[in-house]
Protein backbone atom coordinates (compact mmCIF):
# COMPACT_ATOMS: atom_id res chain seq x y z
CA UNK A 1 0.00 0.00 0.00
CA UNK A 2 1.27 3.66 -1.16
CA UNK A 3 -0.30 7.02 0.69
CA UNK A 4 0.39 10.33 -0.18
CA UNK A 5 1.85 11.56 3.21
CA UNK A 6 1.97 15.25 3.92
CA UNK A 7 4.05 16.87 5.78
CA UNK A 8 3.71 20.74 7.84
CA UNK A 9 6.64 22.98 9.81
CA UNK A 10 9.68 21.16 10.21
CA UNK A 11 8.76 17.86 8.99
CA UNK A 12 8.51 19.22 5.64
CA UNK A 13 11.59 20.58 6.11
CA UNK A 14 13.47 16.91 7.42
CA UNK A 15 10.93 14.69 4.64
CA UNK A 16 12.03 17.11 1.70
CA UNK A 17 8.82 18.04 0.36
CA UNK A 18 5.35 18.95 1.42
CA UNK A 19 3.91 15.49 0.00
CA UNK A 20 5.61 12.47 -1.08
CA UNK A 21 4.03 8.85 -1.56
CA UNK A 22 5.07 6.59 1.16
CA UNK A 23 5.07 2.79 1.97
CA UNK A 24 6.40 0.84 4.98
CA UNK A 25 6.44 -2.54 6.00
CA UNK A 26 4.37 -4.02 9.65
CA UNK A 27 1.60 -2.60 11.04
CA UNK A 28 -0.52 -0.69 8.64
CA UNK A 29 -1.65 1.81 11.14
CA UNK A 30 -0.54 5.20 12.68
CA UNK A 31 1.93 3.63 15.00
CA UNK A 32 3.07 1.42 12.04
CA UNK A 33 3.61 4.38 10.20
CA UNK A 34 5.55 6.39 12.60
CA UNK A 35 7.97 3.54 13.61
CA UNK A 36 8.88 3.30 10.08
CA UNK A 37 9.35 6.81 9.61
CA UNK A 38 11.56 7.22 12.37
CA UNK A 39 13.52 4.63 10.78
CA UNK A 40 13.99 6.10 8.02
CA UNK A 41 14.09 9.49 9.30
CA UNK A 42 16.21 9.84 12.52
CA UNK A 43 15.74 13.64 12.48
CA UNK A 44 11.90 12.86 13.23
CA UNK A 45 12.57 11.06 16.97
CA UNK A 46 13.82 14.14 18.13
CA UNK A 47 11.55 16.29 18.03
CA UNK A 48 9.50 17.22 20.90
CA UNK A 49 6.52 15.76 19.62
CA UNK A 50 4.90 14.07 16.44
CA UNK A 51 1.31 13.45 16.01
CA UNK A 52 -0.37 12.31 12.87
CA UNK A 53 -3.87 13.36 11.44
CA UNK A 54 -5.94 11.14 9.59
CA UNK A 55 -8.58 12.51 7.36
CA UNK A 56 -8.45 16.06 9.58
CA UNK A 57 -8.42 14.58 12.76
CA UNK A 58 -5.40 13.54 15.80
CA UNK A 59 -5.23 9.75 15.26
CA UNK A 60 -3.91 7.97 18.45
CA UNK A 61 -1.07 4.93 17.16
CA UNK A 62 -3.97 2.09 16.76
CA UNK A 63 -5.84 3.95 14.26
CA UNK A 64 -5.76 1.74 10.48
CA UNK A 65 -4.74 3.54 7.86
CA UNK A 66 -5.83 2.72 4.53
CA UNK A 67 -5.01 4.20 0.41
CA UNK A 68 -7.60 6.88 0.48
CA UNK A 69 -6.76 8.40 3.42
CA UNK A 70 -5.29 11.93 4.09
CA UNK A 71 -2.51 11.38 6.45
CA UNK A 72 -0.35 14.31 7.52
CA UNK A 73 2.16 14.59 9.72
CA UNK A 74 1.91 17.33 12.70
CA UNK A 75 5.51 18.27 14.64
CA UNK A 76 4.41 20.71 17.46
CA UNK A 77 2.06 23.17 16.79
CA UNK A 78 3.08 27.36 17.43
CA UNK A 79 0.58 29.03 16.45
CA UNK A 80 -1.43 32.28 17.69
CA UNK B 1 -23.45 30.94 20.48
CA UNK B 2 -24.01 31.65 17.23
CA UNK B 3 -21.69 30.01 14.57
CA UNK B 4 -17.93 30.84 15.37
CA UNK B 5 -16.55 32.84 12.61
CA UNK B 6 -13.22 31.19 12.06
CA UNK B 7 -11.05 32.26 9.52
CA UNK B 8 -7.12 31.77 8.21
CA UNK B 9 -6.06 34.41 5.64
CA UNK B 10 -2.48 36.00 4.30
CA UNK B 11 -4.14 39.07 4.19
CA UNK B 12 -4.01 41.80 6.80
CA UNK B 13 -6.26 40.61 9.95
CA UNK B 14 -9.21 43.25 10.45
CA UNK B 15 -9.74 44.35 14.20
CA UNK B 16 -12.11 46.61 13.36
CA UNK B 17 -14.61 44.53 11.43
CA UNK B 18 -13.96 41.12 13.50
CA UNK B 19 -15.12 43.52 16.53
CA UNK B 20 -18.13 44.76 15.03
CA UNK B 21 -18.90 40.77 14.30
CA UNK B 22 -18.88 39.75 17.75
CA UNK B 23 -20.82 43.00 18.90
CA UNK B 24 -24.07 42.03 20.49
CA UNK B 25 -26.97 43.81 21.78
CA UNK B 26 -27.36 41.47 24.70
CA UNK B 27 -24.02 41.57 26.04
CA UNK B 28 -22.30 44.02 28.07
CA UNK B 29 -18.40 42.74 27.20
CA UNK B 30 -16.15 41.82 24.52
CA UNK B 31 -12.59 40.46 25.50
CA UNK B 32 -10.30 40.44 22.21
CA UNK B 33 -6.67 38.76 22.62
CA UNK B 34 -4.57 40.57 19.54
CA UNK B 35 -1.42 38.48 18.89
CA UNK B 36 1.72 40.44 17.49
CA UNK B 37 5.28 39.62 16.00
CA UNK B 38 7.72 40.23 18.61
CA UNK B 39 11.10 41.65 17.70
CA UNK B 40 13.25 39.37 19.74
CA UNK B 41 12.83 36.09 21.61
CA UNK B 42 15.06 34.66 23.94
CA UNK B 43 17.07 37.80 23.93
CA UNK B 44 17.81 37.09 20.39
CA UNK B 45 16.51 39.91 17.48
CA UNK B 46 14.08 38.45 15.24
CA UNK B 47 13.64 39.72 11.50
CA UNK B 48 10.24 38.09 11.00
CA UNK B 49 8.07 34.97 11.58
CA UNK B 50 6.77 32.89 8.87
CA UNK B 51 3.46 30.97 9.56
CA UNK B 52 1.95 27.81 7.57
CA UNK B 53 -1.13 26.50 8.27
CA UNK B 54 -2.53 23.25 7.54
CA UNK B 55 -5.91 25.01 6.86
CA UNK B 56 -8.72 22.60 6.59
CA UNK B 57 -7.64 20.77 9.83
CA UNK B 58 -6.84 24.12 11.41
CA UNK B 59 -10.11 25.55 10.89
CA UNK B 60 -11.87 22.41 11.97
CA UNK B 61 -9.67 22.60 15.41
CA UNK B 62 -10.29 26.28 16.06
CA UNK B 63 -14.23 25.42 15.78
CA UNK B 64 -13.73 22.67 17.98
CA UNK B 65 -12.35 25.46 20.67
CA UNK B 66 -14.84 27.45 20.22
CA UNK B 67 -17.68 24.99 20.85
CA UNK B 68 -15.79 24.03 23.89
CA UNK B 69 -15.82 27.57 25.11
CA UNK B 70 -19.01 28.00 24.55
CA UNK B 71 -20.00 24.65 26.82
CA UNK B 72 -18.06 26.58 30.09
CA UNK B 73 -19.36 29.82 29.34
CA UNK B 74 -22.27 32.23 28.08
CA UNK B 75 -20.38 32.90 25.19
CA UNK B 76 -22.73 34.72 22.40
CA UNK B 77 -20.93 35.39 19.47
CA UNK B 78 -16.75 34.16 18.60
CA UNK B 79 -14.69 35.11 16.42
CA UNK B 80 -10.99 33.30 15.80
CA UNK B 81 -8.97 34.83 12.61
CA UNK B 82 -5.71 33.83 12.33
CA UNK B 83 -3.07 35.01 9.69
CA UNK B 84 -0.56 33.01 7.87
CA UNK B 85 2.71 34.13 5.48
CA UNK B 86 5.24 36.35 6.37
CA UNK B 87 4.65 38.62 9.05
CA UNK B 88 6.69 41.72 10.03
CA UNK B 89 7.56 42.70 13.78
CA UNK B 90 4.62 44.57 14.60
CA UNK B 91 1.67 42.75 12.59
CA UNK B 92 -0.81 40.74 14.10
CA UNK B 93 -0.84 37.25 14.06
CA UNK B 94 -3.63 36.21 15.64
CA UNK B 95 -7.22 38.34 17.09
CA UNK B 96 -9.62 36.47 19.67
CA UNK B 97 -12.87 38.52 19.85
CA UNK B 98 -15.54 36.91 22.24
CA UNK B 99 -18.96 38.71 23.38
CA UNK B 100 -20.56 37.67 26.81
CA UNK B 101 -23.45 39.49 28.85
CA UNK B 102 -20.50 39.95 31.87
CA UNK B 103 -16.72 40.47 31.81
CA UNK B 104 -15.33 37.84 33.63
CA UNK B 105 -16.78 35.31 31.22
CA UNK B 106 -15.10 37.20 28.30
CA UNK B 107 -11.48 36.90 29.50
CA UNK B 108 -12.03 33.58 31.08
CA UNK B 109 -13.29 32.18 27.46
CA UNK B 110 -10.80 34.30 25.35
CA UNK B 111 -7.91 33.13 27.24
CA UNK B 112 -8.88 29.51 27.17
CA UNK B 113 -9.04 29.98 23.49
CA UNK B 114 -5.78 31.33 22.78
CA UNK B 115 -4.30 28.91 25.64
CA UNK B 116 -5.59 26.01 23.78
CA UNK B 117 -4.85 27.56 20.27
CA UNK B 118 -1.53 27.27 20.66
CA UNK B 119 -1.16 23.76 21.76
CA UNK B 120 -3.90 22.33 19.51
CA UNK B 121 -4.25 24.62 16.41
CA UNK B 122 -2.17 23.05 13.90
CA UNK B 123 0.10 26.06 12.63
CA UNK B 124 3.41 26.74 12.56
CA UNK B 125 5.68 29.72 12.85
CA UNK B 126 9.50 29.74 12.24
CA UNK B 127 11.44 32.70 13.02
CA UNK B 128 13.78 34.12 10.69
CA UNK B 129 16.85 35.74 12.77
CA UNK B 130 19.53 37.38 10.82
CA UNK B 131 21.89 34.45 11.15
CA UNK B 132 19.55 31.34 10.62
CA UNK B 133 16.06 30.16 10.88
CA UNK B 134 13.91 28.09 13.76
CA UNK B 135 10.79 26.16 14.03
CA UNK B 136 9.17 27.40 17.11
CA UNK B 137 8.79 24.57 19.38
CA UNK B 138 10.10 21.97 17.25
CA UNK B 139 12.75 20.87 19.85
CA UNK B 140 12.76 19.89 23.39
CA UNK C 1 5.56 51.72 31.21
CA UNK C 2 5.54 53.98 28.94
CA UNK C 3 2.89 57.46 29.76
CA UNK C 4 -0.61 54.92 29.63
CA UNK C 5 -2.83 56.94 27.26
CA UNK C 6 -5.94 58.30 29.04
CA UNK C 7 -8.74 59.78 26.86
CA UNK C 8 -12.65 60.81 27.83
CA UNK C 9 -14.59 61.81 24.90
CA UNK C 10 -18.24 62.56 23.55
CA UNK C 11 -17.11 61.04 20.11
CA UNK C 12 -17.18 57.38 19.29
CA UNK C 13 -14.00 55.60 20.17
CA UNK C 14 -11.50 54.38 18.05
CA UNK C 15 -10.59 50.67 18.38
CA UNK C 16 -8.46 50.53 15.48
CA UNK C 17 -6.48 53.87 16.57
CA UNK C 18 -6.01 52.51 20.71
CA UNK C 19 -4.84 49.57 19.16
CA UNK C 20 -1.75 50.95 17.07
CA UNK C 21 -1.31 53.33 19.60
CA UNK C 22 -0.36 50.50 22.49
CA UNK C 23 1.25 47.78 19.54
CA UNK C 24 4.98 47.37 20.56
CA UNK C 25 8.37 45.82 18.84
CA UNK C 26 8.38 44.18 22.05
CA UNK C 27 5.40 42.83 22.92
CA UNK C 28 3.15 39.42 21.79
CA UNK C 29 0.32 40.26 23.34
CA UNK C 30 -2.31 42.90 23.18
CA UNK C 31 -5.64 42.31 25.45
CA UNK C 32 -8.32 44.32 24.58
CA UNK C 33 -11.46 44.58 27.03
CA UNK C 34 -14.22 46.82 24.85
CA UNK C 35 -17.37 47.48 27.02
CA UNK C 36 -20.64 47.92 25.41
CA UNK C 37 -24.11 49.04 26.04
CA UNK C 38 -26.61 45.81 26.82
CA UNK C 39 -30.17 46.02 25.56
CA UNK C 40 -31.11 44.40 29.26
CA UNK C 41 -30.24 45.10 32.66
CA UNK C 42 -32.21 42.61 34.86
CA UNK C 43 -34.18 41.48 32.35
CA UNK C 44 -35.35 45.00 32.05
CA UNK C 45 -35.42 46.57 28.64
CA UNK C 46 -33.10 49.66 28.17
CA UNK C 47 -33.43 52.05 25.39
CA UNK C 48 -30.29 53.67 26.04
CA UNK C 49 -27.45 54.83 28.44
CA UNK C 50 -26.30 58.45 30.09
CA UNK C 51 -22.60 58.48 31.07
CA UNK C 52 -21.56 61.42 33.01
CA UNK C 53 -18.23 62.10 34.27
CA UNK C 54 -16.27 64.59 36.69
CA UNK C 55 -13.37 64.65 34.27
CA UNK C 56 -10.48 66.12 36.01
CA UNK C 57 -10.39 63.07 38.62
CA UNK C 58 -11.43 60.57 36.26
CA UNK C 59 -8.30 61.33 34.29
CA UNK C 60 -6.30 61.09 37.17
CA UNK C 61 -7.82 57.79 38.48
CA UNK C 62 -7.65 56.31 35.32
CA UNK C 63 -3.96 57.27 35.36
CA UNK C 64 -3.17 56.13 38.53
CA UNK C 65 -5.18 52.42 37.81
CA UNK C 66 -2.50 52.14 34.37
CA UNK C 67 0.52 53.15 36.84
CA UNK C 68 -0.87 49.90 40.00
CA UNK C 69 -1.58 47.57 36.61
CA UNK C 70 2.13 48.66 35.26
CA UNK C 71 3.64 48.01 39.34
CA UNK C 72 2.24 44.31 39.22
CA UNK C 73 2.82 43.55 35.51
CA UNK C 74 5.37 44.14 32.87
CA UNK C 75 2.61 46.57 31.27
CA UNK C 76 4.90 48.40 28.11
CA UNK C 77 2.20 50.20 26.99
CA UNK C 78 -1.58 51.08 28.12
CA UNK C 79 -4.92 53.15 26.96
CA UNK C 80 -8.20 53.47 28.74
CA UNK C 81 -10.34 55.32 26.76
CA UNK C 82 -14.07 56.01 28.33
CA UNK C 83 -17.07 57.66 26.46
CA UNK C 84 -19.44 60.15 27.90
CA UNK C 85 -22.85 61.20 26.72
CA UNK C 86 -25.75 59.41 25.33
CA UNK C 87 -24.69 55.99 24.15
CA UNK C 88 -27.01 54.09 21.80
CA UNK C 89 -27.20 49.77 22.28
CA UNK C 90 -24.59 48.07 21.25
CA UNK C 91 -22.18 51.46 21.26
CA UNK C 92 -18.74 51.48 22.96
CA UNK C 93 -18.68 52.77 26.32
CA UNK C 94 -15.03 52.02 27.38
CA UNK C 95 -11.67 50.39 25.64
CA UNK C 96 -9.22 49.05 27.74
CA UNK C 97 -5.91 47.49 25.52
CA UNK C 98 -3.05 46.48 27.11
CA UNK C 99 0.34 45.41 25.55
CA UNK C 100 2.93 43.15 27.20
CA UNK C 101 5.59 40.97 26.37
CA UNK C 102 3.58 37.41 26.72
CA UNK C 103 -0.07 36.89 27.19
CA UNK C 104 -0.69 36.13 30.85
CA UNK C 105 0.39 39.48 31.78
CA UNK C 106 -2.36 41.08 29.41
CA UNK C 107 -5.26 39.40 30.81
CA UNK C 108 -4.73 40.04 34.38
CA UNK C 109 -3.11 43.93 33.96
CA UNK C 110 -6.35 44.27 31.55
CA UNK C 111 -9.31 42.80 33.99
CA UNK C 112 -6.91 44.66 36.44
CA UNK C 113 -8.21 48.01 35.36
CA UNK C 114 -11.78 47.15 34.01
CA UNK C 115 -12.44 45.83 38.03
CA UNK C 116 -11.01 48.63 39.54
CA UNK C 117 -12.09 51.41 36.95
CA UNK C 118 -15.60 50.43 38.14
CA UNK C 119 -15.34 50.95 41.67
CA UNK C 120 -13.26 53.72 41.82
CA UNK C 121 -13.21 56.17 39.15
CA UNK C 122 -15.53 58.97 39.03
CA UNK C 123 -17.86 58.31 36.29
CA UNK C 124 -21.78 57.46 36.27
CA UNK C 125 -23.96 55.73 33.84
CA UNK C 126 -27.88 56.24 34.13
CA UNK C 127 -29.85 53.71 32.20
CA UNK C 128 -32.94 54.96 30.25
CA UNK C 129 -35.93 52.55 30.59
CA UNK C 130 -39.73 53.45 28.72
CA UNK C 131 -41.00 53.75 32.05
CA UNK C 132 -38.34 56.02 33.99
CA UNK C 133 -34.34 56.05 34.46
CA UNK C 134 -31.94 54.87 37.26
CA UNK C 135 -28.61 55.72 38.12
CA UNK C 136 -26.62 52.29 38.43
CA UNK C 137 -25.86 51.07 41.48
CA UNK C 138 -26.87 54.12 43.40
CA UNK C 139 -28.76 52.17 45.92
CA UNK C 140 -28.37 49.19 47.84
CA UNK D 1 -17.50 79.53 55.25
CA UNK D 2 -19.19 79.24 51.92
CA UNK D 3 -18.10 76.59 49.14
CA UNK D 4 -18.75 75.87 46.08
CA UNK D 5 -20.09 72.53 46.08
CA UNK D 6 -20.39 70.15 42.60
CA UNK D 7 -22.57 67.82 42.38
CA UNK D 8 -22.53 64.73 40.04
CA UNK D 9 -24.42 61.11 39.31
CA UNK D 10 -28.01 61.11 41.66
CA UNK D 11 -26.27 63.79 44.31
CA UNK D 12 -26.76 66.79 40.96
CA UNK D 13 -30.51 65.31 40.75
CA UNK D 14 -31.14 65.29 44.60
CA UNK D 15 -29.28 68.87 45.25
CA UNK D 16 -30.96 70.13 42.33
CA UNK D 17 -27.88 71.52 40.97
CA UNK D 18 -24.45 70.66 39.35
CA UNK D 19 -23.22 73.17 41.74
CA UNK D 20 -24.50 74.76 44.93
CA UNK D 21 -23.37 77.18 47.11
CA UNK D 22 -23.15 75.55 50.23
CA UNK D 23 -22.53 76.86 54.18
CA UNK D 24 -22.80 74.35 57.14
CA UNK D 25 -22.58 74.43 61.17
CA UNK D 26 -20.20 72.49 62.73
CA UNK D 27 -16.88 71.08 61.68
CA UNK D 28 -15.57 72.31 58.49
CA UNK D 29 -14.30 69.05 57.72
CA UNK D 30 -15.76 66.21 54.90
CA UNK D 31 -17.36 64.90 58.03
CA UNK D 32 -19.17 67.78 59.27
CA UNK D 33 -19.79 68.59 55.59
CA UNK D 34 -21.82 65.19 55.06
CA UNK D 35 -23.56 65.26 58.27
CA UNK D 36 -24.92 68.51 57.61
CA UNK D 37 -25.80 67.22 54.06
CA UNK D 38 -27.55 64.30 55.50
CA UNK D 39 -30.21 66.30 57.04
CA UNK D 40 -30.92 68.62 54.86
CA UNK D 41 -31.02 66.03 52.28
CA UNK D 42 -32.32 62.86 53.59
CA UNK D 43 -32.40 61.09 50.34
CA UNK D 44 -28.33 61.54 50.46
CA UNK D 45 -28.48 58.78 53.50
CA UNK D 46 -30.34 56.54 51.18
CA UNK D 47 -27.25 56.05 48.93
CA UNK D 48 -25.17 52.40 48.60
CA UNK D 49 -22.55 55.05 49.63
CA UNK D 50 -21.53 58.92 49.22
CA UNK D 51 -17.84 59.98 49.63
CA UNK D 52 -16.57 63.33 48.52
CA UNK D 53 -13.57 64.44 46.88
CA UNK D 54 -11.48 67.44 47.77
CA UNK D 55 -9.35 68.85 45.40
CA UNK D 56 -9.47 65.71 42.39
CA UNK D 57 -8.60 63.10 45.47
CA UNK D 58 -11.03 61.18 47.85
CA UNK D 59 -11.51 62.66 50.94
CA UNK D 60 -11.65 60.64 54.36
CA UNK D 61 -14.09 62.90 57.01
CA UNK D 62 -11.45 64.37 59.13
CA UNK D 63 -9.90 65.95 55.68
CA UNK D 64 -10.39 69.88 56.61
CA UNK D 65 -12.06 72.19 53.86
CA UNK D 66 -11.32 75.55 53.12
CA UNK D 67 -12.95 78.21 50.66
CA UNK D 68 -10.68 77.39 48.29
CA UNK D 69 -11.04 74.21 47.50
CA UNK D 70 -12.77 71.87 44.99
CA UNK D 71 -15.24 70.18 46.85
CA UNK D 72 -16.92 67.25 45.00
CA UNK D 73 -19.86 64.78 45.83
CA UNK D 74 -19.59 61.27 44.72
CA UNK D 75 -22.09 58.86 44.64
CA UNK D 76 -21.43 55.16 43.80
CA UNK D 77 -19.94 55.62 40.29
CA UNK D 78 -20.75 53.10 37.78
CA UNK D 79 -18.11 53.49 34.98
CA UNK D 80 -17.20 50.89 32.56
Amino acid sequence: MKINLVAFGITKDILGAREVEYSWDGAQTVGGLLKDLGEKYPQLVDLSSLKVAVNNEYADSEVEITEKDEVVLIPPVSGG
Amino acid sequence: MELPLIHISEDPLELEKITRLVTDDACGAIDIFVGTVRDQTKGKRVLKLDFEAYEKMALSEMAKLAEEAAERWPVKKMAIHHRVGSLAIGEIAVIIAVSTPHRNASFEACKFVIDTLKQTVPIWKKEIFEDGEVWVAAHP
